[in-house]
């Protein structure tokens, strides 16, 4: 996937969306935890897994790749819906999957070739022209939904189809039966990451373009909600909508027979996942954070995680989204315009005892926008700018906020009043005292934050507020999933709608631009480019990153072939098994 | 002479005929249990409504991560929250939160409610059609589900705002009951005997029907009062109580939302849960003393 | 009778009317829309498609094109499209009516068997030892949160013991429509629907203790007396009958909370049912869901209020409805 | 001139029902009454339960509103005055009610109850007030103390006195006496009666006194008008009514007084009975088709009788 | 006059009032015969009701102490125990209450009602019982019998009501019937109908009636003996015609002479000065009417006046008659009586 903006709700311990594929751990961080499920017994044959769906809503059941929503359903999925190409421990796509590739030379097509036993659960073959419906329904004029993004739109002719111009899309080419090509306007590295290869079963859902049924119609079928079919290692055999659903072994897998007889997959309330793992009614979970100190207690768990594809940050308002350019207009005006008071302001806060205490080590301070989760690209040798508040004093003494009146709250450069709005929002348990306790490390230094009005904000009143460059918001505090694509452009670029703090630079434009550029294709000059990033923005600190995170799951020790790292075998569900 | 008698007679005969104030208050005092439950509530309340007087608010909004989730201590007689906040000091702040806004409900819908339900009673007919159908209409209305919708919609979100919107679908219930009873009441002949002597309608309302359903009122207020101090607990649970950071009891019981903390950290919420219940016994057992001496009948006094 | 039904049905169209207007205008004040909410789940959305999908979900119209549009549907029993469901209200009310039904009937049934005798031998022996230990018992369900209850609850009963479910409304491998599956079924609600029941007694006791104490001293029991009616028989033919008439009206005042009173049972139990709908449409501003469960939620009520007038005018001689 | 004269007096209350809630029907309460009251007289009006008795009286004083016909007080039509027009006027007739506990008002000590009109009508400082309120109250037989009791102090003819008080405070002309004494025991309605007798002559008052006791009626007035069904059976001095009743309805009502001496019983239950025979054979000479009374026909200067 | 039907001896009966007892009646005997209507008369507050609920054991036992013998059929009433009591209930006693208006269960169809005593004293078919209950209706004056039957109590005017209540005290042909104030709540007319309606049924069923009221007229026309009661006690006793024509007590006389029926118009009534003391003020040492007639000296009082025989049959308690006058200028009671 290209992917980038995915604002996380603080202490939304669920793993960004998509299927997550990670990185080796971190050096910096306090905890280490193993990746994969130290039970080695063979699994049971005819055995049956359980997995519990933490949630304390249930899943929406829009079982279909193109339609859903919510991250739930792809839970769901994953144990009967695959993408044709199978990706690596880097998120680039690999040839083991169900489907090769070959890039074209000036890098703008992939072709892709479907092995010949890889069936739909019905039996039907998994055809070229089921990819093409997946396109064909992504960009069709009547689809409403958040899966056409920019790797869609990059195909061409997939502007116009989109606009309802043409019925076809002159860049996809069906080869053959077994055999489709992909040709984009722009050459990007994102084609080895962010490229839909998931085929929709034609034949089942009906054909929206030949009129069968509406796009309406489809959405609603019982084809997708009651009976969805896959070429995954497990059929749906029972949905309990919302509740549960219970999957069957695919027999005609194209990898093999996969380990269990039945899986069965429930939602279980965060209050209670614990419990049910305790219990052995569900072999595993994500666990939240909030549980992880009982979880690490409880005798027949063991607790896998890696660092998620997320980060928390405190954002800083410097200017206005210009709604006529569609652009971000940097504002020198603003509050927090300076540089160095940014600056301070990061060196101030406490991030390791929150990490540490708060979240018990499952947090630890951020020092760059790339998360370390991306090797490659994550500057390691970037320290950030960690907590040293005699460092914050000095740099604020520097830029010339001082305490002129005595009462320990600093003026700023012109002597004048300098109060702060912060803007957070409500929902975890934790954001409350976190707010807090930022204003606290503030204040330490001299600088006066209070809650703007006076208390947290709801996501959505909060989102509102960022959306339309509230004046009112001097800093906000908010959180990011970055998808598997490391470009940070759609949160950081000069024309990035999800760039709330309006940062601009002509540098950052620059960096940015090259860092999706063709050379980029080149995995050395696009880390040294992203390096230069990382670098510019712990110096001009538009955003003060706070903290990464793991993401925790817990497993029951009878489990089996289980793993949470990406490219590994054992990270595929078909080999998920449970032992006697 | 006679006048000395008489004001000796007068000051004895207003002794002999105690308001309905004196007449609660004798009940409460031949009343063991509630004349107890009366002086712990008012212990309570002077605790709470006090506490800034001993409890160093700054201190107790500071976060410290070092010291959260403690358990009761010397220092921290209830322990600690998440953010390694004295608990005990949240439970006053919380019990003078609670209590305001229970008895600002319990006072706003009541009056409101006393209002409307005199007005529709008294005068009856078209006047009171037109107003039972706005309750009719009013009662069938899903008002957790409205009063949710409202929170999350209103801007600025503050405790008199909660106030308010709880107060908004709070008062009807209290107009009917009083409409029921001022209907029945203003048959009677003591209304016509107003209206025959030239009193004017407004007049007849408060001095005349007013003073004979108070006692309702007060029944009624003291036992809503007793509900109304957990109010904010469920919405709280749900996520759309008072605004995070205010403390109150309610605040302090969602605590108790997994296992783990109902379990292991039974301090945050487990007195909060107590001193609700202890208060709305209390009053409870206030309110049926009071019950007691607006009927004459059951009177223990 | 006919006359009376027909009478309120349509005095209920104007009532759902101004309702629906009031949720919508409410709705529309609420901060974000489902698009915002959605950004949330997904990554990759470009806000040139987001503005589309406002665009396509007519939210960018002004209120009352939108609401005139709902109501036009509406009354052809189309609530719209779940935006985070992708599917018709309806559809998706539909699947989930029927665990909300069973949940809150079985609340209200097992409260009724709790609190009848309850609050009939409170009554008729008040202030016996019997009565205390039920006044007692009655303040601890007024003053106990539901959520924490039923967290107790499922602690005592799911953790602990192990006797019950730990949530869900069914168990997925056993065969629909089977025998197991009943019992399933009925396992899967017995925790919820006693820790609702056991604290929803309050007022049904309350009641029923008061009006026993004050019919005790009616007149027409002393005339039982006079018959020789023996003492058992005078409070279940007389008093009884007569205490429990309201509580008979009440019933249909119980559905006024239908979803409401589920919302807390349900979230706890992950019992997937309306009440829980409400709470996710809200968070994620699926306005149709929203409006359609106000509005079914309205409906209930006033049906509810119907009902009731009806069953009392039946078990009731001397109301009369026409 | 007739102090009060009231004219084909109508007080219908609407019966709403069908589909609409429309009126269907209508009670007719009080259904074309008409009779006149001399200053000083005590004017009774009797009939059985229900047959609008109170209703005529409630709607003189302006309780119940007329759907038709004239109430003259002092030549001025009471029915077609409205707001402060007819509180000046109604200011004069005053009404005693029947339950003298709930006609007094319980959270009100006497003197607020008595002072009351005072209150509305005049501007008095508190001392005057007391002043007042301690010479009525005396010369109803209370002890001036006692203003500062409530009612649940006195006894029920205490209180009827009270009431009494009250409605002399603004020297009205007309008292309207609602089955003053039904409510009270023997004992006690002897000494509201004798009371309501010794005041009429000291302030020159005419009553208008409603009771369903024809023994009290017999006692207490000068003129006795029959009511039955809405209207006027017939009408009388006293002598005229008891000594020579003309309709049948009268010759049962008074067939239904129990009679005091014991040797008679029996003749008395004869007398029932005949009576009761007579309303079988006669009926349809006393009432018209409907069930309805005639009008009134003067069988003598002081006697009318509604007889075809 | 028959055999004596039920006989109380020196019955007692205080009401517990804040922890103390205080009697509201107070020493009462009381003989009741076959085929006898005795009347009970007295102002409010004197203790006709709490008389009868005593008899019939309906008072709370929490709150009531009862003393003396309530003797019928060689059982002492007021030593049985409820479940014997109940077989004694509606079978050989059947009460009328007061106030038709409460006295029946509003839920309870008219048929059910009466029917119900049977249930627990007759052993009858469904049919017989109807029909019993049918006749029942009839003979209580109720011609639409089949109707009424079906019918619920608030569907019925105070007067056919009140019927009912007499037919369901006459259900099982009770041997005795207490009526409380049978025709206080009612409408003249309708209360000289009850009234025939009851002396035709005492015709036919020759039981022993007690019936209570305040009203001297209904005395008059109803009663064979009459027992005045003032504080708790039975002040005088007589045949009827003896009280009328030659009442004692001073409290007979005054309640006579307060009545204004059959009196010269505009004449001033009688007036008993002062009100029935409440049971927990009342003096119960000497004669207790005494504080109602101080112009009566002390000494015309008994200190401890006892009930005295002065006729055959005609008692009256305290000497205090004998001397006995009206403050006004008239002349006894006697001469308008007779009228
Ligand atoms: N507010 C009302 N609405 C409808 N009908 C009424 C109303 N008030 C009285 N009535 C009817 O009008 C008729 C006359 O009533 P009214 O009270 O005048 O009778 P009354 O002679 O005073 O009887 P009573 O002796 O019982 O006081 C009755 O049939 C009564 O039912
Ligand atoms: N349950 C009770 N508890 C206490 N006092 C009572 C009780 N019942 C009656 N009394 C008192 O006993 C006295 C006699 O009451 P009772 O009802 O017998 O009077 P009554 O003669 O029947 O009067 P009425 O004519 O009003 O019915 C009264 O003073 C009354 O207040
Ligand atoms: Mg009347
Ligand atoms: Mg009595
Ligand atoms: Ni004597």
């Amino acid at each position: 996937d290209e992917g980038t903006k995915d604002p996380v709700k603080e202490d939304d311990s669920k793993p960004a969306a998509e299927k997550e594929k990670e990185e080796p751990v971190d050096p910096e961080a306090a905890l280490v935890f193993p990746l994969e499920v130290t039970n080695t017994a063979t699994a049971k044959e005819d055995g049956e897994l359980t997995f519990g769906l933490v949630s304390d809503s249930p899943f929406e059941g829009t079982l279909s790749p193109v339609f859903y929503s919510g991250a739930y359903d792809a839970d769901v999925m994953q144990f009967f819906v695959e993408d044709l190409l199978a990706t690596d421990g880097d998120y680039l796509i690999t040839n083991d999957g169900a489907a090769t590739y070959e890039i074209s030379d000036d890098n703008k097509t992939i072709t892709l070739k479907i092995k010949d036993n890889v069936n739909w659960h019905d039996g039907e073959p998994v055809k070229a022209s089921d990819l093409l419906y997946t396109y064909e329904l992504l960009g069709h004029p009547d689809y409403v939904g958040e899966r056409y993004d920019f790797m869609i739109e990059n195909v061409v002719g997939m502007p116009a189809y989109n606009k309802g111009e043409t019925d076809k899309i002159s860049g996809i080419n069906v080869i053959s039966d077994k055999e489709i090509s992909i040709t984009y306007t722009e050459a990007t590295p994102s084609l080895l990451s962010g490229i839909v290869t998931y085929p929709t079963p034609r034949h089942h859902v009906g054909d929206v373009i030949a009129g069968e049924l509406t796009m309406e119609e489809i959405v609603a079928s019982d084809k997708i909600r009651v009976n969805p079919i896959g070429f995954g290692p497990y059929k749906v055999a029972k949905i309990v909508p919302g509740e549960s659903v219970l999957f069957e072994r695919s027999e005609d897998y194209w990898r093999g027979k996969p380990a269990n007889k039945t899986v069965v997959l429930k939602v279980v309330s965060s209050a209670t996942a614990l419990e049910a793992l305790k219990k052995g009614e569900i072999d595993f979970a994500s666990v939240p954070v909030d549980q992880y100190e009982i979880a690490k207690k409880v005798e027949n768990v063991e607790l896998l995680a890696k660092v998620d594809l997320a980060y928390t940050y405190i954002g800083f308002n410097l200017g206005q989204w210009d709604t006529d350019k569609k652009e971000n207009v940097t504002d020198p005006s603003k509050k927090m315009s300076n540089k160095l008071v940014r600056q301070a302001m990061w060196h101030a806060m406490d991030n390791d005892t929150i990490g540490k205490e708060l979240y018990h080590g499952l947090r630890f301070p951020a020092t760059t926008l790339v998360i370390p989760v991306f090797a490659s690209f994550h500057d390691a040798s970037n320290p950030g700018r960690a907590y040293d508040p005699e460092k914050a004093k000095a740099l604020l003494d520097e830029a010339g906020y001082l305490d002129v009146d005595g009462d320990g709250i600093r003026e700023n450069d012109k002597g004048e009043e300098f109060i702060l709005d912060f803007a957070s929002m409500s929902g975890g348990e934790t954001a409350e005292p976190i707010a807090q306790f930022y204003i606290q490390n503030w204040a330490d230094v001299g600088i006066k934050v209070q809650l703007l009005d006076g208390r947290l904000h709801e996501f959505n009143a909060f989102y509102d507020m960022l959306k339309a460059s509230d004046p009112k918001v001097d800093i906000f505090q908010g959180a990011w999933g970055t998808g598997s694509d490391p470009d940070p452009s759609g949160l950081y670029g000069r024309t990035a709608a999800f760039n709330y703090n309006h940062y601009t630079s002509e540098k950052n434009d620059e960096l940015l631009e090259a860092g999706t550029s063709e050379k980029a294709f080149d995995l050395d000059y696009r880390k040294d480019i992203y390096n230069q990033w990382q670098e510019l923005m712990v110096e001009d600190v538009p955003v003060a990153p706070t903290v990464y995170r793991y993401a925790l799951t817990a497993t029951n020790k009878r489990m089996v072939n289980y793993s949470i790292e990406a490219g590994t075998p054992n990270y595929n569900p078909w080999m998920w098994g449970v032992s006697e | 002479m006679v006048v000395f008698n008489e004001k000796e007679l007068m000051a004895k005969e207003k002794k002999n005929n105690p308001s309905f104030v004196k007449t609660i208050w004798r009940e409460i005092r031949n009343d063991k249990m509630a004349l107890g439950s009366l002086i712990l509530l008012m212990f309570i309340l002077l605790a709470a409504y006090l506490s800034p007087l001993f409890v160093d608010q700054t201190a107790l909004t500071r976060v410290n991560f070092f010291n959260n989730w403690k358990p009761p201590s010397a220092d921290n007689w209830l322990g600690t929250d998440d953010g390694g906040r004295d608990v005990f000091g949240q439970l006053l702040l919380g019990t003078r939160n609670s209590f305001t806004i229970g008895l600002s409900v319990t006072l706003i819908a009541g009056i409101f409610g006393l209002t409307v339900g005199l007005i529709a009673g008294f005068y009856g007919g078209i006047v009171d059609n037109i107003i039972m159908r706005i309750i009719d209409f009013l009662m069938v209305l899903p008002s957790l589900m409205i009063i949710i919708i409202f929170v999350v919609s209103v801007p600025k979100y503050t405790i008199f705002g909660f106030i308010l919107i709880v107060s908004a679908f709070a008062w009807f219930g209290k107009a009917r009951l009083i409409r029921s009873r001022a209907l029945a009441e203003r048959e009677l002949d003591y209304i016509n005997a107003s209206k025959t002597l030239g009193t004017p309608s407004w007049k007849i309302m408060s001095f005349e029907l007013f003073p004979n359903l108070s006692s309702l009122v007060i029944v009624n207020m003291t036992l809503t009062l007793a509900g109304n101090i957990g109010l904010e607990t469920g919405l709280t649970f749900l996520g759309f109580g008072l605004p995070a950071g205010t403390s109150s009891l309610g605040t302090l019981i969602s605590y108790a939302r997994n296992p783990d903390i109902v379990q292991n950290k039974w301090w945050v919420w487990l007195p909060a849960a107590l001193l609700i219940l202890v208060m709305m016994l209390c009053i409870n057992y206030v309110g049926q003393a009071v019950k007691r001496a607006s009927d004459a009948r059951q009177r223990l006094a | 009778m006919l006359t009376f039904i027909v009478r309120r049905t349509l005095i209920m169209i104007p009532q759902l009317i101004l309702l629906s207007l009031i949720i919508f205008l409410l709705a529309k004040a609420m901060p974000g829309d489902a698009v915002t909410s959605s950004f949330m789940s997904n990554p990759n959305v470009t806000p040139e498609q987001m503005e589309k999908m406002r665009e396509k979900l007519g939210l960018n119209d002004s209120w009352y094109v939108q609401y005139g549009h709902w109501i036009g549907n509406a009354v052809q029993g189309d609530f719209g499209q779940s935006f985070t469901h992708k599917q018709p209200v309806t559809a998706l009310l539909a699947g989930r009516v029927g665990n909300t039904v069973l949940l809150s009937f079985g609340v209200l049934i097992v409260t009724y068997i709790i609190a009848i005798p309850l609050g009939i031998i409170a009554g008729r022996w008040t202030d016996s030892w019997a009565d205390k230990m039920i006044v007692t018992y009655n303040y601890f369900a007024f003053a106990t949160p539901l959520f924490v209850f039923s967290l107790l609850m499922l602690f005592l009963f799911s953790f602990i013991l192990g006797w019950t479910p730990i949530g869900g409304s069914v168990d997925i491998r056993i065969e629909t429509g089977s025998f197991d599956y009943i019992i399933s079924k009925v396992k899967h609600l017995i925790l919820p629907v006693m820790s609702g029941a056991l604290l929803a007694t309050f007022g049904t006791i309350q009641y029923l203790r008061n009006d026993i104490i004050d019919t005790k001293l009616k007149d027409f029991v002393k005339t039982a007396r006079a018959k020789g009616v023996p003492e058992s028989k005078v409070y279940t033919r007389h008093i009884l009958r007569n205490s429990l008439l309201p509580i008979a009206a009440f019933l249909g005042y119980e559905i006024t909370g239908l979803i409401a009173g589920s919302i807390f049972l349900e979230m706890i139990f992950s019992y997937p049912g309306l009440g829980q709908l409400f709470i996710q449409s809200i968070m994620g501003r699926d306005f149709t869901v929203v409006t359609a469960l106000v509005m079914i939620s309205g409906t209930a009520a006033i049906v509810g209020t119907m009902l009731s007038d009806i069953i009392l005018s039946i078990v009731d001689p001397r109301i009369r409805i026409d | 001139m007739s102090l009060l004269k009231v004219n084909k007096l109508k007080v219908h209350y609407p019966i709403r029902g069908g589909f609409l809630r429309r009126v269907v029907d209508q009670v007719r309460a009080v259904d074309g009454v008409s009779f006149e009251l001399e200053p000083g007289e005590t004017y009774g009006l009797v009939g059985e339960s229900g047959c609008g008795k109170t209703t005529t009286g409630r709607a003189i004083i302006g309780l119940n509103k007329a759907t038709e016909g004239e109430i003259l007080f002092e030549g001025n039509d009471l029915a077609k005055l409205r707001g402060s027009d007819r509180r000046q006027h109604t200011k004069d007739i005053q009404m005693i009610f029947q339950d003298p506990y709930s006609s007094l008002n319980v959270r009100k000590n006497v003197l607020n109850i008595i002072s009351e009109p005072l209150r509305n009508f005049e501007r008095m400082s508190p001392g005057e007030e007391l002043k007042r309120v301690q010479t009525l109250i005396d010369r109803v037989g209370l002890n001036p103390e006692s203003v500062y009791k409530y009612p649940h102090q006195f006894s029920g003819g205490q209180r009827q006195r009270i009431g009494i008080a009250r409605a002399l405070t603004l020297n009205p002309k007309l008292i309207i006496a609602d089955e003053p004494v039904s409510a009270l025991d023997v004992s006690v309605q002897a000494q509201v009666l004798n009371f309501m007798q010794e005041i009429q002559k000291e302030f020159k008052l005419t009553y208008l006194f409603i009771s369903h006791d024809l023994g009290i009626i017999q006692h207490m007035c000068d003129r006795i008008g029959i009511m039955y069904k809405g209207r006027f059976v017939e009408e009388g001095t006293a002598a005229d009514v008891y000594n020579n009743p003309q309709h049948l309805y009268t010759k049962r009502l008074i067939a239904a007084i129990p009679e005091m001496n014991p040797e008679k019983r029996f003749e008395k239950t004869h007398l029932r009975q005949s009576i009761n025979e007579a309303y079988r054979t006669d009926y349809d000479s006393y009432f018209d088709k409907d069930g309805r009374m005639f009008d009134l026909k003067k069988v003598s200067d002081t006697h009318s009788v509604a007889l075809q | 006059m028959g055999n004596p039907v039920l006989e109380i001896k020196n019955l007692r009966t205080s009401f517990s009032i804040k922890g103390n007892y205080y009697a509201a009646v107070d020493d009462v005997s009381l003989t009741i015969h076959e085929n006898e209507v005795v009347a009970i008369v007295g102002e409010s507050g004197c203790g006709k009701s709490a008389l009868a609920l005593s008899i019939m054991g309906l008072h709370n036992l929490k709150s009531t102490k009862l003393e003396g013998q309530v003797n019928f059929k060689e059982q002492n009433l007021l030593n049985l125990p409820v479940s014997k009591l109940n077989k004694v209930r509606g079978r050989d006693i059947g009460m009328i209450f007061q106030d038709p208006m409460t006295a029946l269960n509003p839920l309870a169809t008219v048929g059910r009602q009466i029917e119900e005593p049977m249930d627990y004293h007759m052993k009858l078919s469904r049919a017989d019982k109807k029909k019993r209950v049918l006749n029942l209706l009839r003979r209580v004056g109720i011609k639409n019998e089949q109707r009424v039957f079906r019918q619920y109590p608030h569907e019925l005017s105070g007067g056919m009501r009140q019927r009912v209540v007499i037919a369901i005290a006459l259900a099982c042909d009770p041997v005795l019937l207490i009526a409380d104030e049978p025709t206080t709540a009612l409408d003249v007319t309708i209360q000289a109908q009850i009234m025939d309606l009851m002396k035709e049924l005492q015709n036919q069923i020759k039981s022993g009636i007690i019936l209570i009221t305040h009203d001297l007229g209904v005395v008059a026309e109803m009663a064979d003996r009459v027992a005045v009661m003032y504080a708790g006690e039975i002040v005088e006793i007589a045949e009827v015609r003896e009280l009328f024509a030659n009442p004692l007590h001073p409290y007979t006389r005054s309640l006579l002479n307060s009545i204004p029926a059959n009196m010269e118009a505009k004449e001033k009534l009688h007036v008993i000065e002062g009100i029935v003391p409440s049971i927990q003020n009342l003096d119960r040492t000497g004669c207790r009417f005494a504080p109602r007639i101080k112009w009566i000296p002390v000494e015309d009082h008994e200190v401890n006046p006892q009930l005295h025989e002065v006729e055959p049959g005609h008692f009256v308690r305290c000497n205090c008659y004998k001397n006995f006058h009206f403050p006004e200028e008239r002349v006894g009671a006697e001469t308008y009586v007779v009228t």
